[in-house]
């Protein structure tokens, strides 16, 4: 029996020396440029942090080569962030520059910080899950292919943060990012009678739809799907194999703008629907791609200085939003689930 | 190799973002599985569907959680990923590493694994992408021998992150790695052995910056603030001034409260203390001249979630101020008593925020002995349906 | 006379505000109803419990609506408020009257009723309070000849009202007499003769000041507003600043969009008119200077209620601009629509707001052939609950 | 048979002269002190409105009185206000003064315009409804006599406007105002079986709950309250009379503030709950009146010019309003019907 319960390592056993020297006494930080921030700790001390853009799915060899350059030029110490980029810890500021040239070598990007589009937290897709209504990685690859420049130069007028998630159980948290790509089904479940009878539970079944629309089958010792009521949540199939929810006509994807995560300034907001469809065009989402930079680039062209997507938004207006946007405004837009009421617009102040 | 038989995916190896199709083609050099895994991807992006069957219940000795099983539907086209399961393993607080550590990860991943892996899953675990159902116990013997313990998946805690905090950030108010090992470790068992209604996730951020979007992402969320006013270094401020940064527009035209003037002939900036709302953006802007005041500690925050099933919710304010200090008994005991009360209550696939929602906050803060104060809300109800507890009325006859 | 047997009451009579025990006191030198009135409100101070019996159906012929039954509980100790009705009688648009008419009312009530009124109810009908179930009908036939009709009560339309409006408002962007008259008329058989799910009601105002309080208090809200920019008279704006009005921080800052600049020392205010959201703060503050611009109509909105039975509601637009002139077509038009909709889908109490709420806004515009725009909402949904209509996906096999 | 369906005199009909003549025609108004108006037309003419305050509860001898004022100074025109005001419409200048002096006279106040305290929107309480939890014209009276001189005079730093409502069903439409007053219930109904089951139908009074408290009870012919999920709405007994929920002991008055209904500035608001419960203690519950005096004073001396009572709460934040008005926050503050969420705080920004 080998042992359990033991947790991760500590993370003291991770930290470079002069980490675990200024340990929370740092002082300030400068961003020198894209990619390189520097930390100074109250003792006067150093650590310069190079942040690299990742994939996220990569191989054991990839791994092995930021080892190498983490002991070539960070003493044998790297980290990850929380979106995912790599973060080579230097104290030798001479060694800066070497590094980024064989990290550039490599066709790495340097950059991330400050008002740059950081690398986008998504999720599995294709690759690995069961209920994707489209492709994760694919679509990333495809999308900071085209938002390149906006990772490793600084010319974004805040802070731009893009998420995919593959279905709506939103694995990627897209519902707080600034441009979320969000897989979306379209059409209820086809239930396979005969596979339910088998393994799943009738009333769990039924239990399991937040709007009420699984009735039983007695029956066929099934379920029936009352196909108005159904919003293609795929709950249902989370619960049971034989709710099938993946439909290759009709899976697309859909995009959100407007979220946030931090305090800064104004509180927290979620993300908002801007396009309810566009379809599933692998390997590259044409479509998908083109819609991202578009809205990119209208805030990035109407924004003031220092605003997030959504704060542009909410000064404008949404009604603006669209316009400048060129986004047609359908039903689609407007809640019906739950919480509803509170975005219905109560007031007579709107912009034409 | 891959090559040929995969025209659609091959095309992501273009472009100057590193590509993922690289990657699985530099595994599929020693992993037929990972091969079979772009092979069956590239399938993906001719049929516009997933190839893979739905759940399946794998795992190691002892947990209960930690690994996602996984099967492909093509197992005759695509044999060496009909089995092809995910190990959770739990990251360092902070996702620091060292090389030594990453190499011996790799290595052992190499010898049990498809070569693949997330560096980071998004709840913050090493993902270990794809292994068969034998390989899984003596992958993570040889993971434990390395120091490396699984992370969680299913009806129990997740595995909780932190931001970088006091490792590297001058904003934390908290020791954020050191308040996420610690959780990690004395709830361990509910982490291993899934054992509650649904998920629960903890986040630990150093500020109201909120690097591991706690407030987004964790039903119970702990970032760090302070009491007291901004600590201001006139000087400081006066070389932002200096140096072209427009602080009246820049900083106090954007403070949420106004709680910011700007003295642009004496170079001085003045702060209403009672006003500030610790959101960060002025020490953001000035860093140098800046500081959090010097009282710290942490709001907590609980309910937050994705979609599934009555809608995303972020964190709501719970306790909007604990010191934490090792070893965080007075954190511990309420969570605690959160878990308990959930666990009690809760229905199948009920997060926590969705159960306060339904049986009321004030049920909620009875339950675990929370008082109820005025931050937990933006603003009081705007309904009259105010329940009273009976002992706060008259006893009809 | 009522005086000493009503202790308690009588206490009202002290005070600077004029008193409604004297207004009763003075119906009951005439009329005994209103002496029982004042006793049993007494009563009621002495036992903090009212004391009128659960409704009653009353009326007058042809009509289903119009009076509130009511029936005291203690008749025996009040009888002449056994049978104690109210009649709810549909005043003029904007509460206008020539004394002639007033004095009519009043010597038709003095012979059939108690004496008392409310001037007005809070729908705004002439209320008229308290008479028997025998005197409803000669009562009703005299205010008819008189000119006077029955308002609202019961699952139907009820008394629609309007502000002053063009009457004395400089402000009104339509004629809300009018429009309030016209609709009164036109759906005379709803408002007399419920047949609806639950209440109906209707209120104009000329502007976004909204006097009548549509947006609040009415199912379907009315509100004057325009396209176009501001009318500025520089000269008058330069009036009120040389009269003392703090431009800059009493209008400027407080518009809520920015729209608005001032040059104190042009004494020029400057408009982006396409940042207006037409909240009339800035003409409110410069009634000489500033007047709406010149296309003018109304917004609609629909769903303001109280808080029975899913909470209070305020109205939500749903036609962000309509050309109101008479005959109103496209308006009555638009109403006809709602109501048919409405009537067949509400359950029983279910006011139109809630009907929405519960299938959906997009199910209610379609009904009613509204196009989606966002003027609709404040913002876009934050869910990905989207419903798509069976044509607009490609049908499975 | 009378005739039916000729709606109400045409408002032309009521008309005077001057308003006729310059019908949609008004240039603008000044407030030439509480409770005059002067609205000038296009035409050059002016009329005068002198606002003068009324219990609203009052006998035909009192609106003969109005008509006398209104024949000798208004050629026989009067009109009442939204709100219940009286206004005297005065085409002369120089009847302006005398018609004050009688009505100040008959002990009637002129004021109510401006930054004044117009009159209270309220309902019938005790006088003429089956379901009030408390009265309406006696606290009306009692609140206005403490805060007359807010009325006559102007000296608020906004409009105030104060309504009441006798139950949940809210007829004074207390959910918009700077300050309501609401009766409010605190026990569930007491199901009388008998009649019940002798004058109502099940289903209906089950259905009619919106807590869904309410269960059959087939033995009795009548239904029980599960009194844990009561929120005393008072709606069953509207459905049903065999459902008393008034409560002599623990019905009462609760408070609420920071409403408006006017688009100006910001967006129509709802009140929102400020003291729960306060005793119903007749004929002039001081503790209401203290209350809502306390709520105007703090208002008063906190605001800043124009500040309508919410929005001078929106700024300083609700945490810091609960400490300047001195009142304790409890669970009932915390919203728990269906769109609670959205009002709880999700954001790390708040005053201490
Ligand atoms: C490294 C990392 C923490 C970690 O533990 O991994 C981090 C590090 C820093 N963050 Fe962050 N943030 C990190 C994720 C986040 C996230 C989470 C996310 O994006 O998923 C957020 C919330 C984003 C959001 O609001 O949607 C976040 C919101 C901020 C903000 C507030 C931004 C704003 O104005 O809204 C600041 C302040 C600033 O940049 O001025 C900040 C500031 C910083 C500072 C300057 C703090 C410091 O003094 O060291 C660090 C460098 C910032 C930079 O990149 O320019 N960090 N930061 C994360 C890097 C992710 C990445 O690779 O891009
Ligand atoms: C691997 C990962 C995505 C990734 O590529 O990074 C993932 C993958 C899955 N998630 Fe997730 N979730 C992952 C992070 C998240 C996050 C983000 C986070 O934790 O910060 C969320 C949103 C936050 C939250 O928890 O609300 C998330 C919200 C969900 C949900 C919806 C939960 C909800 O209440 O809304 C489900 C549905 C469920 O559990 O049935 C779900 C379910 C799943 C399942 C297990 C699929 C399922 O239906 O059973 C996916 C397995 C994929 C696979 O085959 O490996 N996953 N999932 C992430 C875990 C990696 C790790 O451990 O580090
Ligand atoms: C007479 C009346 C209309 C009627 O058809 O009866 C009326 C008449 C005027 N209103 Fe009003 N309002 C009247 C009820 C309302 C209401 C409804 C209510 O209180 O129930 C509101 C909404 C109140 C709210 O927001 O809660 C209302 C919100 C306004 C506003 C916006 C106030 C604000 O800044 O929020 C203005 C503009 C102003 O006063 O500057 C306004 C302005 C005016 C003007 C100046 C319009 C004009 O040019 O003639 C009139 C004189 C105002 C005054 O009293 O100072 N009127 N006004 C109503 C008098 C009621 C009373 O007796 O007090
Ligand atoms: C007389 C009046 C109060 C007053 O003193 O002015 C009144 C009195 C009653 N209202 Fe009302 N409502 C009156 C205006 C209102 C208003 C205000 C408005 O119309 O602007 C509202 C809020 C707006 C709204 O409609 O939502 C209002 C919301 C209610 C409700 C709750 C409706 C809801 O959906 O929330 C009820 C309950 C019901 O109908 O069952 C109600 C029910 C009642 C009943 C019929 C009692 C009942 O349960 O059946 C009351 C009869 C009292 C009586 O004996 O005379 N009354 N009621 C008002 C009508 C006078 C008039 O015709 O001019
Ligand atoms: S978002 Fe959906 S499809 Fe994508 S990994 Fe998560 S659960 Fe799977
Ligand atoms: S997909 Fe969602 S809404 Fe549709 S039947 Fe399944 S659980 Fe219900
Ligand atoms: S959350 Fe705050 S303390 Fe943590 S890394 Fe971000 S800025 Fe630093
Ligand atoms: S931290 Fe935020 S709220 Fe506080 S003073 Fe700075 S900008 Fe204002
Ligand atoms: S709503 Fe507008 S038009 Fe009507 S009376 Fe009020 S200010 Fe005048
Ligand atoms: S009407 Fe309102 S929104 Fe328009 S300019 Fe004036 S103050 Fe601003
Ligand atoms: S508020 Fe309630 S008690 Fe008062 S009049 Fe309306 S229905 Fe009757
Ligand atoms: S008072 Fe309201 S909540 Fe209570 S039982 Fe009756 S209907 Fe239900």
């Amino acid at each position: 029996m080998p042992r359990t319960d033991f947790g991760p390592p500590h993370y003291m056993e991770m930290l470079p020396p002069v980490i675990k020297r200024n340990y929370g006494r740092w002082k300030y930080h400068e961003i020198l440029r894209p990619g390189v921030l520097k930390h100074v700790a109250e003792s006067g001390e150093e650590i310069y942090s190079i942040r690299v853009g990742s994939p996220r799915l990569v191989s054991t060899d990839f791994i092995r080569e930021v080892c190498d350059l983490a002991d070539k030029y960070c003493d044998g110490y790297v980290r990850f962030t929380s979106r995912h980029n790599i973060e080579f810890l230097v104290t030798k500021k001479e060694n800066i520059e070497p590094l980024i040239q064989e990290v550039k070598a490599k066709g790495w990007p340097v950059g991330g910080t400050g008002n740059c589009l950081s690398n986008m937290v998504h999720t599995q897709g294709w690759i690995h899950c069961h209920t994707p209504a489209t492709d994760a990685s694919g679509i990333v690859k495809a999308v900071m292919d085209e938002l390149y420049e906006y990772f490793v130069e600084e010319k974004l007028p805040a802070k731009l943060r893009i998420s995919l998630a593959c279905c709506l159980n939103m694995c990627g948290a897209v519902h707080c990012s600034d441009i979320a790509i969000l897989g979306v089904h379209r059409t209820p479940p086809r239930v396979d009678h005969e596979l339910l009878a088998k393994v799943s539970e009738i009333p769990t079944v039924v239990a399991s739809c937040p709007t009420g629309a699984i009735r039983p089958n007695p029956k066929l010792k099934s379920v029936e799907v009352n196909e108005e009521r159904c919003m293609y949540c795929g709950n249902c199939f989370t619960m049971s194999p034989a709710m099938q929810i993946m439909d290759p006509e009709n899976d697309g994807v859909s995009i959100w703008v407007g979220g946030k995560v931090s305090n800064a300034r104004t509180a927290p907001m979620f993300s908002r629907l801007a396009i309810p469809y566009l379809p599933n065009n692998p390997p590259r989402w044409p479509e998908v791609v083109e819609a991202v930079k578009k809205l990119v680039e209208v805030w990035a062209t109407h924004a003031r200085k220092g605003e997030r997507m959504g704060e542009w938004i909410e000064r404008i207006g949404w009604e603006t939003f669209f316009k400048l946007a060129d986004i047609p405004f359908t039903d689609k837009h407007i809640d019906d689930f739950i919480f509803s009421v509170p975005t219905f617009r109560t007031t007579t102040q709107f912009r034409w | 190799m891959a090559n040929a038989q995969t025209p659609r995916v091959d095309e992501l190896e273009k472009g100057p973002w590193p590509s993922f199709v690289k990657e699985i083609k530099r595994a599929a050099e020693k992993h037929p599985s990972a091969g079979d895994l772009l092979r069956q991807l590239d399938l993906s992006y001719a049929e516009k569907i997933g190839h893979w069957k739905h759940g399946g219940i794998v795992g190691v000795k002892g947990y209960g959680g930690g690994v996602i099983g996984r099967y492909s539907d093509k197992p005759e086209e695509f044999p060496h990923v009909k089995e092809f399961h995910t190990m959770r393993i739990n990251q360092p607080s902070g996702w620091f590493y060292t090389t030594e550590a990453l190499r011996k990860l790799c290595d052992i991943w190499d010898k049990y694994g498809s070569g693949l892996t997330n560096f980071h899953g998004s709840t913050g675990d090493i993902i270990l992408l794809g292994t068969t159902t034998g390989n899984l116990q003596p992958c993570f013997d040889e993971l434990s021998d390395a120091g490396f313990d699984l992370g969680g998946s299913g009806g129990g805690l997740r595995t909780p992150s932190a931001c970088v905090g006091p490792a590297r950030c001058e904003f934390s108010c908290i020791d954020t790695l050191d308040v996420c090992h610690s959780l990690t470790l004395e709830f361990q068992d509910f982490l291993h052995r899934p054992q509650w209604p649904y998920k629960f996730k903890i986040k630990v951020s150093g500020c109201a910056n909120d690097c591991v979007a706690s407030i987004a992402r964790a039903d119970f969320a702990i970032i760090g603030t302070w009491k007291g006013a901004i600590q201001i270094d006139q000087a400081a401020v006066a070389d932002y001034a200096d140096a072209g940064l427009n602080i009246q527009e820049e900083v106090v035209e954007k403070c949420p409260t106004g709680a910011l003037a700007w003295d642009g002939e004496k170079k001085e900036l003045k702060l209403k203390a009672e006003d500030c709302v610790r959101c960060m953006h002025c020490i953001n802007k000035m860093p140098k001249a800046l500081r959090p005041g010097e009282q710290r500690g942490a709001t907590l925050l609980v309910g937050g979630k994705a979609t599934i099933l009555k809608s995303a919710f972020l964190g709501w304010v719970i306790v909007p101020f604990m010191e934490l200090k090792p070893p965080y008994t007075e954190l511990k005991d309420l969570l605690r008593r959160i878990f308990d009360w959930w666990d009690e209550n809760g229905k199948n696939r009920e997060r926590i925020g969705e159960l306060i929602y339904r049986v009321g906050m004030r049920t909620f803060l009875k339950a675990v002995g929370l008082p109820p104060v005025p931050q937990m809300v933006f603003r009081p109800r705007a309904n009259p349906y105010v329940f009273w507890w009976p002992e706060e009325v008259k006893r009809n006859a």
